[in-house]
C-alpha cells in the first residue's frame, strides 16, 4: 500500500466501509435501541482510549471517539478523521485532517487535538497500552489548523494501520480525564464502571447518514451461559464470545443467529528458547509434531477455528505465506526428535490455566500424545487471576494468548522481535529482526510480502511458539439486527459495529 | 408482649450489653481488616500491574505504583487506610479512580434490597416449613420437608438459578433474565427483574432456617408446660404458636440471622448469573484488580452486616425471654 | 461397628436404604477410577451431549468426554473433599469450642472474636484470594471448605458444651479433682456426639454446595478432573436439551447428600 | 343422676405399644368427693389420672376398658371432643408448677387461657374471676400478681396460681397430680389448706369432684374421701380413706401405712477427734468484699464432725443446705472462715486441693439423673474414680467395680447398662457407689432420698447407715426429711436463710424444746390423722426480713415486740443444743414422731 492518494482513499472507502456480505442486503433503517452484552467488565472500565483493556472498552471507545484511520475488512488501513496521510520515507508522516468535524461538546477538530491525543501516550504516568508504540514517535507537531506531522524513530510503513487501534482514538485537546467527549457516532448518556454504558445517537456525526441506531446500552455478562440466556430471552440483542459448545443453542432459536469471525486470535504453547530443556530444538520440533490440530479444532472449538502452523499470520491475511508445509501429528518423528534430545522420561511441567482459552485442554491433548512417545509432560494448573503477571512467559513451558493485531509488523515486533518486551519464547534470531526492520521501510510491495513470507517461515521452523489453531470469534445476535459484517480485527465487527448496524423491526 | 414492670428490667440490662457488643464489634472489624490486608498481601501482582495488564512496561508499572502509593511499605499503607476509616473516609479506588464511597453507594442499596426482599420471602417460608414439620413430627410431611430442604441445599445454586432462567425467561418469557436494577426503574419492574435472584437465594437459605426452626420447636414439645397447655384444651397448633414459639425464639432468630448474613457476601453466584450489580461481585472485582481500599470497604460492610444481624438476634432473644431480661 | 450392626438390625427400612446409599457412594468413591471405562479427560465422542448409549452409558459431555467416567471420578472428589472438610471443620470447631467453654472468660472472648472474623469474610471470596495466592490444589480446597464451616460448628458445639458444663455430673467430676481436659474428654464430649453428628451431616451438604460454587467461579477442582458440582457447572449449557451429562451429576449430588443425612438421622439413639 | 357415680372407671388398661402401663383398673367416685391415687413412682397413678382426661403420655393409648365422667364416655371421644373437655369440664394441676407454667408468658394470660380457649367468658370477665380466685387462694397482692412472669413468684404461690388456672372454668372434675410434692413442708401446709377450701367452694359449694395423686399417705389423709392404692400398674386396694388408713387389707398397702422408719443409728465414738470441722464459714455468690459475698447464702456456720459421726442438716429450700455441701467439697470457695480436714485446713478452691484431699471428701449429689453422665455405662462411671484415685485398671478395676456394686446392693448385671436404663433407686445407688469408690473419709449426702419413693429412700438411708458403720465414714446428711435426720444423725443443724438457728444432739433434737423455726418445721409435718390439717395454724408472714435482726422474725409467732425487732438474736447454749433466739427453747405441742 503506497501513500494515500485520493484514488486509493476512495477505493479504501469502498473496501472498508461498504457493507459487502449477505448481512447488509436490506437497506439501512434509522432508529431503534439495542442492548449489547460483552463478556468482560469491571470497575476498571474506562472512558480513556489509552487505557482500553477489554472488549467492552474497545466497543465503548469506538462508539464515542473516532480515529485518524480505520482497518477495513481487507485488513488494510483506510483514512477516517485523517483525510489524507502521506509519507515519502515512511519515517516522517504528514496528516491532513478532515474539516468540519465537531466534538460532542462542541468545538471543531483541529491539529492541536490530534497532537495532544498522540503525545499523551508517551507519558508513563498515563499507563497507556500503546506506550511501546508511542515510543516510536520522536516528534508530533501541528502543521497549521488541519495539518499534523509525525516523525518516527525509524521508517514504519504501518503507521496508518497502527493509528487505527482504539487506543489512538482522538480526544479533545487538554482533556485530563476523558469523559466521552469525542467525535464518534454516539454521545455518552450514562457511564457506570462495571455496570453499564449508555450512548445515544450523535446527530452531527461526520460520516453522513450514520449511525442508524438511536441508543445503545452496553453491559457485560461475564457468565457465558447467562449471556446466551439473556440473548435468547430477548433481554439483549447482541453478544460476543459465544462458546463453540453453545452455538447449537443459538442456532436452534428461530429469532437468533450467530456471526462467526475467523480471526488471528491464537492461544500458543510457549517453549522458552533461552532455557533448557525447552530451548532444545529437537524438543520443540517434537512438540510441534505432537499437536493433533484437527482434534483441537474439532473437540475444543467444535470446528470454529482455523488450523494453525506455528506462526502467527492467519491464512486470510494479505501477507500469509501459503508455501510453508503444514505440520501434522507425526508420532514417529516426534519420538525420533525426543530420542535425539535425550529428554525421554524427563518430567516437564506445563503451566496452563483458564486465563488462556483452551490451554488446559490443549495441554492434556499434548500430555496424552507425549506419553506415547516417552515424554512426561505434567500439567500444572494455575488460576486465571494473576496469570499474566506470574506465569505467562515465566516458565519453560507456559501458554500465551495473542489478540488480533492490525498488521503483521505489530504481531512480529510485539511478540517475536529479539528485544520485544513480550518476546514470549525469548528467542533471538538476527535474520528475523533484520527482515522485520527492512520490511518496515520497504517501498516495493512484492519485496515486502516476500520478506514477511520469509519471517513466517523462520518462525515456523525455529521459534518455540506453537500455534495449533487460530480461534474464530463467535457473536450471537437477534435476527432483526442488520448490518453485522464480521471483521477480522475482532468480534462485534472489530468492536466497531455501533455505527454500522441498524434495527429492522 | 413486653411492657409494664418488666420494661424497666430491659432498660437496665440491655444498655451495658449493647455497649459491650459494640466494643467487641469494633475489635472484630479491625481483625477482619488486618486479615484481609494480610491475605491480599499474598496475592501475586498488585493494582498497578493488573491495571496495565499484559502490555505493561516496567517504567509504566513503576510510575503507576508511585501514583497509587503502592511503593510505600504495607504497614504504612494499612495505617493510612485505618486513619482514613477513623475519619469515615474509605479512600480512593485505585483502579476506578473515584472515591470508594461512591462505588459502594452505587451497589450497596442493590445488595440490601436483594437481601431484604429475599429475607422477606425466606423467613416466613422457613417458619412455616419448620413449624409444620415440628407439629407433624415423625409424619410423612415432616420427612418430606426434611428431604426437600436437604436437596434444596445440596443442589448447586447456579443450577437452580439457570433452571429458573430457562423456564421463566427463555421458554415462557415471563421474567427478564437479567436483574438490571436502575434508579429510574419502577418498583414493579425492579421486583420482576429481581424475582428470580430472590427465588434462587431463597432456595439456598430457607432450608437451614427451616431445619433450625423445627429443631428448636421439637426440643420444647416435651416440656411439661406444653402438656399443661394441651390439658387446658389448647390445640397443638395453638400451643406451638402461642406457647412454644416465644420460648424458642432465641435459637430460631439466631439461626435466621446466621443464614441471612450469607445473603450479603454469599450472593456472588446469583449476582453473576443475573448480572446483578451487587457488593459480592464488586468485592470479587476488587480482589482481581487488587483494589485494596475497595476490597477493605466491602469486607467492612459484610462484617458489620453480620455483626448487626447477630446483635439484633441476641436482642430479640433477650426481649423474648423474661428470665434473661431480668438479669 | 457392633453398634452399627445393631442399628442396622433395628433401623426402619428408610434408614437402611439411606445406609445402603452411603455405602454405595463410598464404594464408588473408592473404586470409581478403576471402574471408569474411559480416561477422565479423553475426547472419546465425536458428538457432544449425546444421550445414553451402549458405548457411553451416561452419554457424553460438552467436549464429547464420557460422562460415566467423569462421574466416577467426580464422586471421589466430592466424597473425599466433602466428608473430609466436614470432618475437619467439626474436629477443629468442637475442640476449640470445648477449650472456649472450659477456659471461659478471656480465652472464650478472644476465640469468639476470631470466629466472628472468620465467619464474616465471605467464603467464596476467601477462596478466591487463597486460590489466587497459592494456586488451586486439593489440600487447599479442603482447607478452605473446612475453614468456612469451623465457625458454624464452633457455635453449636460451644452452646452444647456450655449447657453440659452446668450439669451435676460435670460438677461431680470437678469435685473429684479431674482436670479440665479429662472432664472435656470423659464427661462433656460423649454427650455431644449425636447433635454434632447431625451437624456434620448438614456441613457435608454445605461443603458440597460450596464446592460447586467454587467450581462456578473457576476455583474448584481443576480440569480435566471435576467434582460433581463442577460436572453440573461445565455441562450447564446441556440443560436445555436435558442431557444426561448434567442430570446425572445433579441427581448424584442429591442422592449422596440426602442419603448421608438420613443415615445420620437414623444413628440417633432413641433417647434423643 | 346425683346418686349415680360421677366417675366410673371399669377395667381400664393403658399401654405404650404392646407393653401395658396400667391394667384392669376399676373404681367409682360419687360427685363432689376426692379420690386419692396412692403409689410409688411407676405405679401408674399419674397414668390412670390422666386417662380420665383421655390423655396418655409418651405415645400411650387406652387399650381397653371404659371411662365415664359425668355422662361422658371419655374412652370413646375423638381428639377434638377431648380438647373441648380438657380445661373446661376436667382440669389438671401438675406436680411442678415451675415447669408447668410457660416461662415466657405472663401468669394472668396463662391462668385465663382455658376460659378463652373454651370461649366461656370475655377476657375482662376471666381476669376479674382470676383475681377473685387469687384472693380466695390467699395469694399476696392479687390484683398485680398476674402481671408477673412465673420466675418472679415463689413455688408455693405458683402452685396456687395453677389451682386458679384449673378452677377458672368451674370444672366438674379436678385432677391434682402430686401438687405439693415439690414444696417445703411449711409451704405444703398453706397450699393444702388453700386447695381444700378452693375445691370445696367449686360448683356453688357442692365442691368439685377431684382425683388427688400422691405418694404421701399423710398428705392424702388430709384431702381424700376415698383412697385407691396402685402398685406396679394394678389397683391393689380401693375404699374409704378411713378404712384404708386404719385397716389396710392388702399387704402392700400395709407396708405403705406403717412406712419403715430408719433404725436409730448406733452412736459413734463421740470423743474421737473431729475429722471434719467447719469454723465461722460464710459463703455466697458474686464478688466478695471484705469477707461478704454480693449474694450471701451462708452466714457464720460452725460445727465439728468426729470420725464415723453423722451430722444432719435440715431447712427449707433456699436455706443454703446444698451450698454448704458445695463449699465443703470445694466447688464454691468460702468467703470467710475455713474447713478443716483432720485439723488441717482444706484449701477453699479445687485447684489448690491435693488428690488425697479430693479423695477424702466425697459429695453425693441430690439428683442421680443429672449427677450421672447419661452417656456412660455403670462400669465406666465407677471405673473412672478408681483409676483417678487408685490408678486401678483392667481386671483389678473390674473386680473393685463388682465389689462396689455388691456393697451398694446392686445386681451384678447392671454393670454394662447405660445409666439411663436404670431405675431411680439404682441410679442413686450407683451415685453412692461412685462416691465410695474413692474410699473417702467424709461422705456429703445432699438430699439423696428426695427424688425417691419413701420405701426406696428408706432403703438407701439404711444402706448409708450400714456403710457408715462398716466403713467408719463420717457422713453429713442434708435432707428435708426431718424424721430420717432425727433418727439417723447424732447432731442436727437447722438452717434458716443461711443462718444456723439450731444445732442439737440427737437426744436434744428428739426432745420437746426447739428454736421457733425448728418447731414450725416439726409442726408442719403432716400426720395420718385426717384432722391434722384443720388443727394446724396457717404459717404467718410479716413483712420482709431486715439485716441485723433475727432472720426468722417475719415468720415468728412468738417474737417479743420491742426486743426481737430491735436487737439481733443472741446465740444461746443449753443441754445438748445451741440456738439463735431471744427466747429460751419453745416447747412444741405435739411430740415429734
Amino acid at each position: 500500500m503506497m501513500d494515500f492518494s485520493r484514488r486509493s482513499l476512495l477505493a479504501g472507502m469502498g473496501a472498508g466501509l461498504m457493507p459487502a456480505t449477505a448481512w447488509g442486503a436490506a437497506l439501512p433503517k434509522r432508529g431503534g435501541s439495542i442492548r449489547v452484552a460483552t463478556q468482560s467488565s469491571s470497575t476498571a472500565d474506562t472512558l480513556d482510549p489509552a487505557k482500553g483493556a477489554l472488549s467492552t472498552d474497545y466497543v465503548r471507545h469506538f462508539m464515542l471517539y473516532s480515529g485518524l484511520t480505520r482497518i477495513g475488512h481487507d485488513m488494510i488501513a483506510h483514512p477516517a478523521l485523517a483525510e489524507r496521510i502521506e509519507s515519502a520515507d515512511r519515517a516522517t508522516w504528514h496528516i491532513t485532517l478532515r474539516k468540519g468535524v465537531h466534538f460532542h461538546q462542541g468545538g471543531e477538530l483541529t491539529s492541536a487535538d490530534v497532537v495532544f491525543s498522540l503525545l499523551r501516550h508517551k507519558d508513563p504516568k498515563l499507563g497507556s497500552k500503546m506506550a511501546s508504540i508511542a515510543a516510536q514517535f520522536t516528534q508530533v507537531r501541528a502543521d497549521g489548523r488541519y495539518g499534523v506531522v509525525i516523525a518516527l524513530s525509524g521508517p514504519n510503513a504501518d503507521l496508518p494501520a497502527m493509528l487505527a487501534q482504539s487506543h489512538f482514538l482522538i480526544l479533545r485537546k487538554g482533556t485530563a480525564k476523558p469523559d466521552g467527549n469525542g467525535t464518534g457516532p454516539f454521545k455518552l448518556a450514562e457511564f457506570k464502571p462495571g455496570i453499564r454504558t449508555v450512548a445515544v445517537r450523535n446527530p452531527d456525526y461526520w460520516v453522513s447518514g450514520k449511525p442508524y441506531l438511536d441508543r445503545i446500552e452496553l453491559i457485560a455478562i461475564p457468565d457465558e451461559v447467562s449471556r446466551i440466556n439473556a440473548l435468547l430471552a430477548g433481554d439483549v440483542q447482541l453478544i460476543n464470545a459465544v462458546a463453540p459448545q453453545s452455538t447449537k443453542r443459538v442456532e436452534s432459536s428461530p429469532a437468533h443467529v450467530i456471526a462467526t469471525t475467523p480471526s488471528a486470535l491464537y492461544s500458543n504453547l510457549i517453549s522458552r528458547m533461552d532455557r533448557l530443556p525447552s530451548g532444545n530444538p529437537d524438543f520443540i520440533a517434537a512438540m510441534k509434531h505432537l499437536v493433533d490440530r484437527p482434534l483441537i479444532k474439532r473437540a475444543l472449538f467444535r470446528g470454529f477455528a482455523t488450523i494453525g502452523n506455528d506462526q502467527p499470520i492467519p491464512p486470510f491475511h494479505p501477507y500469509y505465506n501459503p508455501h510453508i508445509p503444514q505440520t501434522t501429528l507425526d508420532l514417529d518423528r516426534a519420538r525420533w526428535h525426543i530420542n535425539r534430545s535425550g529428554l525421554r522420561g524427563v518430567r516437564l511441567p506445563i503451566y496452563a490455566g483458564p486465563a488462556v482459552e483452551g490451554a488446559v485442554d490443549m495441554a492434556s491433548v499434548l500430555q496424552e500424545y507425549g506419553a506415547r512417545v516417552g515424554l512426561d509432560l505434567a500439567i500444572t494448573r494455575v488460576p486465571a487471576d494473576g496469570y499474566w503477571s506470574t506465569h505467562w512467559m515465566r516458565h519453560p513451558l507456559s501458554f500465551g494468548s495473542t489478540n488480533p493485531r492490525p498488521t503483521a509488523d505489530l504481531v512480529f515486533s510485539l511478540f517475536y522481535k529479539s528485544d520485544a518486551a513480550w518476546n514470549e519464547t525469548g528467542w533471538k534470531n538476527p535474520r528475523f529482526d533484520q527482515l522485520l526492520m527492512a520490511a518496515r521501510g520497504e517501498v516495493d510491495e512484492n519485496r515486502r510480502r516476500a520478506m514477511y513470507h520469509e519471517m513466517q517461515a523462520i518462525v515456523h521452523d525455529q521459534c518455540g511458539s506453537i500455534i495449533p489453531v487460530f480461534i474464530s470469534l463467535i457473536d450471537g445476535l437477534d435476527r432483526r439486527l442488520k448490518g453485522m459484517n464480521p471483521h477480522p480485527m475482532g468480534g462485534l465487527m472489530g468492536y466497531q459495529f455501533a455505527e454500522n448496524v441498524w434495527w429492522a423491526a | 408482649m413486653v411492657g409494664g414492670m418488666s420494661g424497666s428490667h430491659r432498660q437496665q440490662s440491655l444498655w451495658p450489653l449493647l455497649l459491650r457488643r459494640i466494643g467487641s464489634a469494633l475489635v472484630t472489624l479491625i481483625m477482619v481488616s488486618v486479615v484481609i490486608f494480610a491475605l491480599a498481601g499474598l496475592l501475586p501482582g498488585d493494582a498497578a500491574q493488573e491495571a496495565l495488564g499484559q502490555s505493561a512496561t516496567p517504567e509504566q508499572v513503576a510510575a503507576l505504583r508511585h501514583e497509587m502509593g503502592l511503593d510505600q511499605p504495607a504497614p504504612v499503607r494499612y495505617a493510612q487506610w485505618l486513619a482514613g476509616m477513623a475519619r469515615a473516609d474509605a479512600g480512593q479506588s485505585l483502579v476506578a479512580g473515584m472515591p470508594v464511597a461512591e462505588i459502594i453507594a452505587e451497589r450497596l442499596p442493590n445488595t440490601l434490597m436483594l437481601a431484604g426482599m429475599t429475607a422477606a420471602l425466606a423467613v416466613p417460608l422457613a417458619l412455616a416449613m419448620g413449624i409444620t414439620a415440628a407439629i407433624r413430627r415423625g409424619s410423612w410431611i415432616d420427612r418430606a420437608i426434611n428431604l426437600a430442604s436437604l436437596s434444596m441445599v445440596a443442589l448447586p445454586e447456579f443450577l437452580v438459578a439457570t433452571l429458573g432462567v430457562l423456564l421463566f425467561c427463555v421458554k415462557l418469557m415471563w421474567l427478564p433474565s437479567l436483574a438490571m436494577v436502575s434508579a429510574e426503574a419502577t418498583w414493579s419492574e425492579t421486583l420482576r427483574s429481581c424475582a428470580l435472584p430472590i427465588l434462587s437465594l431463597t432456595v439456598v437459605v430457607v432450608a437451614q432456617m427451616a431445619r433450625m426452626t423445627r429443631a428448636a420447636i421439637a426440643d420444647q414439645l416435651d416440656r411439661p408446660y406444653v402438656e399443661m397447655a394441651r390439658l387446658k384444651g389448647a390445640s397443638l397448633s395453638r400451643v406451638v404458636l402461642g406457647h412454644v414459639l416465644p420460648n424458642c425464639l432465641g435459637p430460631i432468630v439466631n439461626a435466621m440471622a446466621l443464614s441471612l448474613s450469607y445473603l450479603m457476601g454469599g450472593a456472588i453466584i446469583v449476582e453473576t448469573i443475573f448480572n446483578f450489580p451487587g457488593l459480592a461481585s464488586l468485592m470479587v472485582n476488587a480482589v482481581t484488580s487488587r483494589d485494596m481500599p475497595l476490597l477493605q470497604a466491602c469486607a467492612m460492610i459484610f462484617c458489620s452486616a453480620y455483626l448487626l444481624l447477630m446483635l439484633a438476634a441476641d436482642m430479640v432473644a433477650l426481649i423474648a425471654n423474661p428470665r434473661l431480661r431480668a438479669q | 461397628m457392633k453398634q452399627f450392626a445393631s442399628l442396622w438390625a433395628k433401623a426402619p427400612a428408610a434408614n437402611r436404604i439411606a445406609a445402603a446409599f452411603v455405602g454405595f457412594w463410598l464404594l464408588l468413591a473408592l473404586a470409581g477410577p478403576w471402574l471408569a471405562p474411559h480416561p477422565v479427560g479423553a475426547f472419546v465422542d465425536e458428538d457432544v451431549f449425546s444421550g445414553l448409549s451402549a458405548r457411553f452409558w451416561l452419554g457424553s459431555d460438552y467436549l464429547g468426554r464420557d460422562v460415566l467416567s467423569r462421574l466416577l471420578y467426580g464422586t471421589r472428589y466430592t466424597v473425599v473433599l466433602g466428608l473430609g472438610a466436614a470432618l475437619l471443620a467439626s474436629l477443629c470447631g468442637t475442640s476449640i469450642a470445648l477449650a472456649a467453654s472450659l477456659c471461659g472468660g478471656r480465652v472464650d472472648e478472644v476465640i469468639s472474636r476470631l470466629m466472628d472474623t472468620l465467619i464474616s469474610i465471605p467464603s467464596k471470596i476467601l477462596a478466591l484470594v487463597l486460590v489466587a495466592a497459592c494456586g488451586s490444589s486439593l489440600p487447599l480446597l479442603l482447607l478452605i471448605c473446612a475453614l468456612t464451616y469451623v465457625p458454624g460448628n464452633f457455635r453449636i458445639a460451644r452452646a452444647l458444651a456450655m449447657n453440659l458444663a452446668a450439669l451435676d455430673f460435670v460438677a461431680a467430676a470437678r469435685a473429684r479433682g479431674e482436670g479440665k481436659w479429662a472432664i472435656a474428654w470423659h464427661e462433656v464430649l460423649p454427650n455431644m456426639v449425636h447433635p454434632l453428628l447431625a451437624d456434620l451431616g448438614l456441613r457435608f451438604v454445605f461443603v458440597v454446595l460450596l464446592l460447586s460454587g467454587l467450581s462456578f467461579l473457576g476455583l474448584g477442582v481443576q480440569p480435566p478432573y471435576a467434582d460433581l458440582g463442577s460436572l453440573v457447572r461445565e455441562n450447564i449449557s446441556g440443560l436445555t436439551e436435558g442431557a444426561p451429562a448434567i442430570l446425572a451429576p445433579a441427581l448424584a449430588i442429591a442422592l449422596l447428600t440426602v442419603g448421608t443425612n438420613l443415615l445420620i438421622d437414623a444413628m440417633k439413639p432413641e433417647g434423643q | 343422676m346425683e346418686n349415680a357415680p360421677h366417675i366410673l372407671v371399669e377395667s381400664l388398661s393403658v399401654s405404650v405399644g404392646s407393653t401395658p402401663i396400667v391394667s384392669d383398673i376399676s373404681f367409682a367416685l360419687p360427685r363432689g368427693q376426692v379420690l386419692a391415687l396412692i403409689g410409688e413412682s411407676g405405679s401408674g397413678k399419674s397414668t390412670t389420672a390422666l386417662a380420665l382426661m383421655g390423655w396418655c403420655r409418651h405415645g400411650g393409648r387406652i387399650a381397653s376398658g371404659t371411662i365415664r365422667v359425668g355422662g361422658m364416655a371419655i374412652d370413646r371421644k375423638s381428639e377434638d371432643e377431648l380438647a373441648a373437655l380438657r380445661g373446661r369440664y376436667i382440669s389438671y394441676i401438675a406436680q411442678s408448677a415451675a415447669a408447668a407454667f410457660n416461662p415466657s408468658r405472663r401468669i394472668m394470660a396463662q391462668v385465663i387461657e382455658p376460659a378463652l380457649i373454651h370461649r366461656i367468658m370475655t377476657r375482662q370477665q376471666a381476669e376479674a374471676k382470676a383475681v377473685d380466685l387469687f384472693r380466695a387462694l390467699a395469694l399476696p397482692d392479687a390484683e398485680t400478681i398476674g402481671d408477673r412472669y412465673p420466675h418472679q413468684v415463689s413455688g408455693g404461690q405458683l402452685q396456687r396460681l395453677m389451682a386458679a388456672m384449673a378452677l377458672i372454668t368451674d370444672p366438674e372434675l379436678v385432677i391434682l397430680d402430686e401438687p405439693t410434692t415439690a414444696l417445703d413442708v411449711t409451704t405444703q401446709v398453706e397450699v393444702l389448706k388453700c386447695f381444700k377450701t378452693a375445691l370445696a367452694s367449686v360448683d356453688h359449694g357442692r365442691g368439685a369432684t377431684a382425683i388427688y395423686v400422691s405418694h404421701d399417705l399423710a398428705v392424702v389423709a388430709q384431702m381424700a374421701d376415698r383412697i385407691a392404692v396402685l402398685h406396679k400398674g394394678r389397683l391393689v386396694e380401693e375404699g374409704p380413706a378411713e378404712q384404708i388408713l386404719r385397716a389396710p387389707q392388702d399387704a402392700y398397702t400395709q407396708s405403705l401405712v406403717n412406712a419403715p422408719r430408719p433404725v436409730p443409728a448406733a452412736p459413734s465414738a463421740a470423743d474421737a477427734a473431729p475429722v471434719l470441722s467447719v469454723q465461722g464459714l460464710t459463703a455466697g455468690y458474686g464478688k466478695v468484699t471484705d469477707g461478704q459475698p454480693a449474694i450471701p447464702v451462708l452466714r457464720d456456720i460452725s460445727f465439728d464432725l468426729p470420725a464415723g459421726g453423722t451430722l444432719g442438716i435440715i431447712g427449707e429450700s433456699g436455706s443454703g443446705k446444698s451450698t454448704l455441701a458445695r463449699v465443703i467439697a470445694g466447688l464454691l470457695p468460702a468467703a470467710q472462715g475455713q474447713v478443716l480436714l483432720d485439723g488441717a485446713p482444706l484449701p477453699p478452691t479445687l485447684e489448690a486441693r491435693s488428690l488425697d484431699q479430693f479423695r477424702a471428701v466425697q459429695l453425693v449429689f441430690q439428683n442421680a439423673d443429672t449427677a450421672l453422665n447419661p452417656a456412660h455405662s455403670v462400669r465406666r462411671i465407677l471405673a473412672r474414680p478408681l483409676r483417678h484415685y487408685h490408678g486401678l485398671r483392667g481386671a483389678a478395676a473390674d473386680r473393685r467395680v463388682a465389689e462396689l456394686l455388691d456393697l451398694t446392693r446392686l445386681p451384678a448385671d447392671v454393670i454394662d447398662r447405660p445409666v439411663t436404663k436404670l431405675s431411680g433407686g439404682q441410679k442413686q445407688r450407683v451415685n453412692l457407689a461412685r462416691a465410695l469408690a474413692a474410699e473417702p473419709r467424709i461422705l456429703l449426702c445432699d438430699e439423696v432420698t428426695s427424688a425417691l419413693d419413701t420405701v426406696v429412700g428408706a432403703a438407701i438411708l439404711s444402706l448409708i447407715e450400714d456403710l457408715r458403720r462398716d466403713l467408719g465414714l463420717a457422713t453429713v446428711f442434708i435432707s428435708h426429711d426431718i424424721h430420717a435426720v432425727a433418727s439417723l444423725c447424732e447432731k442436727v443443724l437447722v438452717l434458716y436463710g443461711g443462718t444456723p438457728v439450731e444445732l442439737a444432739s440427737r437426744e436434744a433434737f428428739n426432745g420437746p424444746e426447739h428454736h421457733p423455726y425448728t418447731r414450725l418445721l416439726l409442726d408442719s409435718l403432716p400426720t395420718m390423722d385426717p384432722s391434722w390439717l384443720g388443727a394446724t395454724p396457717a404459717p404467718i408472714h410479716r413483712g420482709e426480713k431486715q439485716a441485723g435482726l433475727c432472720p426468722f422474725l417475719p415468720r415468728c409467732d412468738v417474737a417479743i415486740a420491742g426486743i426481737c425487732d430491735h436487737q439481733p438474736a443472741p446465740p444461746k447454749t443449753g443441754d445438748g443444743m445451741r440456738w439463735l433466739c431471744h427466747r429460751g427453747p419453745i416447747k412444741h405441742d405435739k411430740e415429734s414422731a
